[in-house]
């Protein structure tokens, strides 16, 4: 049975809750086994695209592990992505493009938007579930406050 | 017959005591001279006691832009702390509230234990040379000290103890909070643009009652809204209204308002069914207590024309939820970012700082006078604001109608 | 025992009397404007990598002390700078942030100056036979600009000493490195800080903090031999830490951080495996090794509480993509807004400026020393090199960094 | 209770440190080049968790302050200003038995 575009959303936003929630191992089951994650944007600075992560498997699992060791910064994050487009190129894999805006919410409860960008996703659809297979979060935006260890 | 600039630029023909000048609100250099003279002389409220209730339990603060960080010892003494590593200067506690067993400075690591001494140099064989030692090198404490479950604090060490510069104001609040296991479970936080005392003084002036739509409904529509006097504390600037002349209580109609019921239910042990009773305390707090809930305001300020005020509703230790879900409703029906009254204080706070911040408006004008017998005046007299700025003329040393001699001046 | 206001508010019991600071040097903006005249305007400032201006037109554009500024090449390959206003009515005239031009065009009223910096066009140029000033008048203002080892310096005073002079010894530990390669940039990124430029730039050479990043517990202090390497302190407010006191190299243990690997290949010539070294170039640039990786960052002051912190990644041009992209995994674990390292600085600056900004805090400790045998070097966890920036920023400035506006004489 | 079988040791790799819970017991083993060793779950100095630590050789090392321990002597190691509590242990047939006669715990807790 073949896997709808509805699953494919659905897999998108359940990426963004799971990272909100901080729950990092549901969302490294989000992926395929051997996926790549990248952060990257295009820095008219030095006139070219540039990466911020990039990290497989073990990389993303070291660091998700680490993060509650690491002295970080306080308050929220809250994804909120809508999928514009998915295509599919045969019957294993779909590319999906995903809008994303990233809220930060201090500890005192102030909100601002931290960052907006799109998710490149490429989904493997060859099983019954959707995994992401390779995901690049291309940011718009690259003043991002202090920064932070989490993917985006 | 609208006013000249020349008239609208001279004091209004009231006496000197009833009218302020609005620089008090918008002026740096009377900012800078509150903060020396006055805020860091007086007693400062902090939170309540439920907040800290066992040891390690803190709330991190600041007061005069200096941050601060409260926590309850081993020995259950609740402390304050500036919370600034001895070493680099670094803010140490950086989350709002929860609970440490010691404080870690994460630049680089020094240790600080709950009394405030510094327990931990990390490689400290670097400071045989030069010092400083660990003895050396303890946090900054504040003085602190709490009454009725109220935690304030002080950051001039010799000024009169707590519960004597609340005095004869306890009185409004002291046996209710002491028949009443009260716990915190509300709270908000609300940047404004506007002076802090602007802000304390709508919790104050209660002639603008006639600004909100449910006091105009369910207080000014009884007769004997007006029969309770001002009780003026004039040695420490505190105020409150409590029972009539009669010594019976003021009872809140809140059936007027369409929609809501008589608070019959759930009355805190010491008040009666309706009955409301406010007080305020100099220089920035006030304690409100309408029938079924207890709210404790306050404002921070941040330069002359930004303040955040600090809401907290307090209900019963313990209570059934259904009890607490009632009591919660009927606090945010009148107080709370989403209720009744909220947004129009702030709005009041904000539509008179517009106009002050330009000089639009150069005068404070508070001079209503309601005698209700033997030297006492009627709640919406202004009696308890002129009392405010006779306060805070003493700790300043200058009128407030006239702070920096601007009449005399050229203007 | 905790202290009270009158011990809070007294200068720190140190035994020298001296090693403190008064914070006011991180928050008064008196102190601020004098040392944009006094130190900004008189030291050599880091502009960026030469790979930025490649070719003739290649411009870069950025700020100094408030100064806008155009950093181009010429037509006769040498890298120029000037101030960034047209000498008619002192419009912004290159507003991009970088690209390349044949020449500049002031939009405001279409004057025209070539690449180095003559005012070549003036529409209806007889307006200006009467009374003048003719386009000869009108050139562009340049400042000095010179290069080191690929790094394009700036300095608003014509008469201080060469860019070479300057950095002097400061240099042996990269100049060699980076004229084994062609390096280009890979890696950019800007951060606005809320704490002091002073604050920003002692924190990468205070490596004391090394204890508090969970990278550097795990992969450099827990590294034998990690302490004995000797601070180098270099004259103008210059140092560096690179070898032991033996001469060896200080390779850092990456595989001790989880899933990381250690950094035995790509290495740079000139470095050992996992090598580390840092040079802090007086006022603000920091230029660090971790053997596959180069990182400039230096930090860029707006006020007294507002910094921006700017960070190059350098690489082996025309490399393979598989290289790169390992070079930039490698840069981007510690470096960069996503990295493990960077948000933890950016919040140390942060927290420190939140309680110097209000008084909380009046000074700021640099007394730690630890000495070698030898009596005479000291170690990478000593204040060594702060006491020595301070004494720069002192000597500059003509004023005591512990009490620059004679606090403790004046009622405080 | 004395002596009980907390796991067998191959639930704990070489140079791993793992958690179990035996009763209201919680408690950390670690395998240092195939000696085992067991000890309680947060480090001498304050609460922060041994289980995130490291092994080196014969050194246990806590990550926050690098206070380190020889597991088999037990002697202080580099920046360590007090001891780490030990259980006893003893591995038979695969199975690591410890002897929790009593929760070792330190003044602190």
């Amino acid at each position: 049975m073949t896997i709808s575009d509805d699953q494919i959303k659905n897999l998108i936003y359940k990426s963004c809750r799971l990272l909100d929630a901080e729950e990092f191992d549901d969302y490294l089951d989000l992926y395929t086994e051997d996926f790549e994650y990248k952060v990257t944007n295009y820095s008219p600075e030095i006139k070219s695209d540039q990466e911020w992560m990039d990290a497989n498997r073990a990389e993303l699992k070291g660091l998700l592990a680490n993060v509650p060791l690491h002295f970080r910064l306080l308050g929220s994050f809250m994804r909120h992505a809508t999928v514009y487009d998915i295509e599919r190129n045969g019957a294993d894999t779909a590319n999906a493009l995903t809008y994303v805006t990233i809220y930060y919410t201090t500890p005192e409860g102030a909100t601002s938007v931290w960052a907006v960008g799109r998710y490149h996703d490429k989904i493997d659809v060859s099983g019954d579930t959707p995994l992401i297979a390779d995901r690049n979060m291309k940011l718009e935006t690259r003043e991002v406050g202090i920064g932070t260890h989490l993917p985006m | 017959m609208p006013r000249t600039a020349e008239e609208f630029l001279s004091p209004p023909s009231v006496p000197e005591d009833c009218y302020v000048s609005s620089s008090v609100y918008t002026d740096p250099d009377l900012y800078a001279e509150e903060e020396e003279k006055l805020l860091r002389r007086t007693w400062k409220f902090v939170c309540h006691v439920s907040e800290v209730p066992n040891i390690g339990d803190y709330r991190t603060h600041d007061w005069t832009g200096v941050p601060l960080v409260t926590v309850r010892s081993p020995d259950k003494k609740v402390r304050t702390f500036v919370n600034s590593c001895s070493h680099r200067g670094s803010r140490v506690v950086r989350y709002p509230a929860g609970n440490m067993k010691h404080m870690t400075c994460f630049f680089h690591l020094w240790e600080y234990d709950l009394y405030g001494n510094c327990t931990y140099q990390t490689r400290d064989e670097g400071y045989e040379a030069h010092g400083p030692t660990k003895e050396q090198a303890g946090l900054r404490e504040v003085r602190t000290d709490t009454f009725c479950g109220l935690v304030f604090m002080n950051f001039d060490g010799n000024a009169a103890p707590l519960r004597e510069y609340i005095g004869e104001t306890a009185t409004a609040f002291e046996s209710i909070f002491g028949e009443n296991d009260f716990e915190i479970f509300h709270l908000n936080r609300t940047h404004m643009k506007g002076n802090w005392k602007a802000w304390f003084l709508t919790n104050c002036d209660f002639y603008h009652e006639w600004g909100h739509q449910v006091n105009r409904s369910t207080n000014l529509t009884s007769p004997d809204y007006h029969d309770r006097p001002w009780r003026l504390n004039h040695a420490q600037g505190h105020g409150y209204t409590a029972r009539k002349l009669d010594n019976e209580p003021f009872v809140v109609q809140y059936k007027n308002y369409k929609g809501w019921k008589n608070r019959d239910g759930l009355v805190l042990r010491g008040l009666q069914p309706g009955e409301l009773v406010l007080t305020d305390l100099f220089p920035n707090t006030s304690v409100f207590m309408r029938t079924t809930c207890v709210r404790i305001n306050h404002s921070t300020p941040y330069g002359p024309d930004h303040t955040v005020m600090e809401e907290r509703g307090l209900g019963i230790k313990g209570e059934s939820e259904a009890d607490r879900r009632q009591r919660a409703k009927e606090f945010t029906q009148v107080w709370g970012p989403y209720s009744r009254n909220g947004a129009e204080d702030v709005a009041f706070v904000e539509e008179s700082h517009r106009c002050q911040e330009f000089g639009a408006n150069k005068y404070d004008v508070i001079s209503r006078n309601e005698p209700i017998g033997d030297g006492l005046q009627r709640p919406q007299s202004d009696a308890y604001v002129r009392l405010f700025y006779d306060k805070w003329g003493d700790y300043m040393g200058r009128p407030a109608n006239n702070p920096k001699n601007l009449m005399t001046a050229a203007e | 025992m905790s202290r009270n206001a009158e011990e809070h508010l007294s200068p720190p019991k140190v035994a020298d009397g001296e090693s403190y600071i008064h914070a006011s040097v991180y928050t008064d903006p008196d102190l601020f404007a004098e040392e944009e005249e006094k130190v900004l305007r008189r030291t050599w400032k880091f502009v960026c990598h030469i790979s930025e201006v490649e070719k003739a037109g290649d411009y870069r554009t950025h700020q100094w002390t408030g100064v806008p500024l155009v950093t181009i090449r010429g037509n006769d390959d040498k890298v120029r700078t000037f101030v960034n206003t047209c000498s008619h009515r002192g419009a912004k005239i290159v507003r991009d942030v970088a690209g390349n031009m044949k020449h500049m065009t002031c939009f405001f009223h279409m004057w025209e100056y070539d690449l180095e910096g003559n005012c070549t066009y003036q529409p209806r140029e007889e307006g200006y036979e009467e009374l003048g000033p003719t386009k000869d008048d009108l050139s562009l203002r340049e400042i000095r600009t010179d290069i080191f080892a690929g790094l394009i310096f700036i300095n608003f005073d014509g008469n201080a000493e060469s860019l070479r002079d300057y950095i002097g010894e400061a240099g042996e530990p990269f100049e060699k490195i980076f004229n084994n390669h062609e390096l280009e940039v890979f890696h950019y990124n800007q951060t606005h800080v809320k704490g002091n430029w002073k604050a920003w730039y002692l924190t990468n050479c205070d490596l004391y903090h090394e204890w508090s990043h969970l990278v550097n517990r795990t992969t450099s202090v827990l590294t034998k031999g990690y302490h004995d390497r000797p601070w180098r302190i270099q004259p103008n407010g210059h140092g560096y830490n690179a070898h032991h006191l033996d001469g060896s190299p200080f390779q850092v243990n990456y595989k001790k951080y989880k899933s990381w690997e250690n950094r035995d290949h790509l290495v740079f010539k000139g470095l050992a495996p996992g090598e580390f070294r840092v040079t802090d170039i007086f006022p603000n640039l920091s230029v660090f090794f971790r053997a596959t990786c180069i990182r400039l960052n230096h930090s860029t002051p707006i006020a007294p509480g507002h910094c921006i912190m700017e960070e190059r990644g350098l690489a082996i041009k025309g490399e393979s993509r598989e290289d790169r992209r390992m070079r930039t995994k490698q840069f981007v674990q510690i470096w960069g807004p996503f990295s493990r390292n960077a948000s933890e600085d950016c919040a140390y600056v942060e927290a420190t400026h939140a309680c110097q900004e209000a008084g909380a805090n009046p000074y700021d400790l640099m007394s730690r020393v630890e000495k070698f045998e030898d009596g005479v070097h000291e170690r990478i966890h000593s204040d060594t090199y702060l006491r020595h920036f301070w004494g720069e920023w002192s000597r500059l400035m003509g004023r005591p960094a512990n009490n620059p506006k004679n606090f403790m004489e004046a009622a405080e | 209770m004395s002596w009980q079988q907390v796991c067998t040791t191959d639930d704990v790799d070489e140079d791993a440190i793992e958690e179990f819970d035996v009763g209201d017991i919680t408690l950390l083993v670690a395998n240092a080049g195939g000696e085992y060793y067991a000890f309680p779950p947060n480090c001498p100095h304050q609460e922060t968790p041994l289980s995130m630590g490291m092994i080196e050789g014969e050194t246990l090392i806590c990550i926050k302050h690098l206070w380190q321990w020889n597991l088999r002597t037990g002697e202080l190691g580099d920046n360590a200003e007090s001891p780490l509590l030990k259980y006893e242990v003893k591995v038979e047939e695969g199975a690591v038995m410890v002897n929790l006669e009593k929760e070792l715990k330190y003044n602190y807790q």
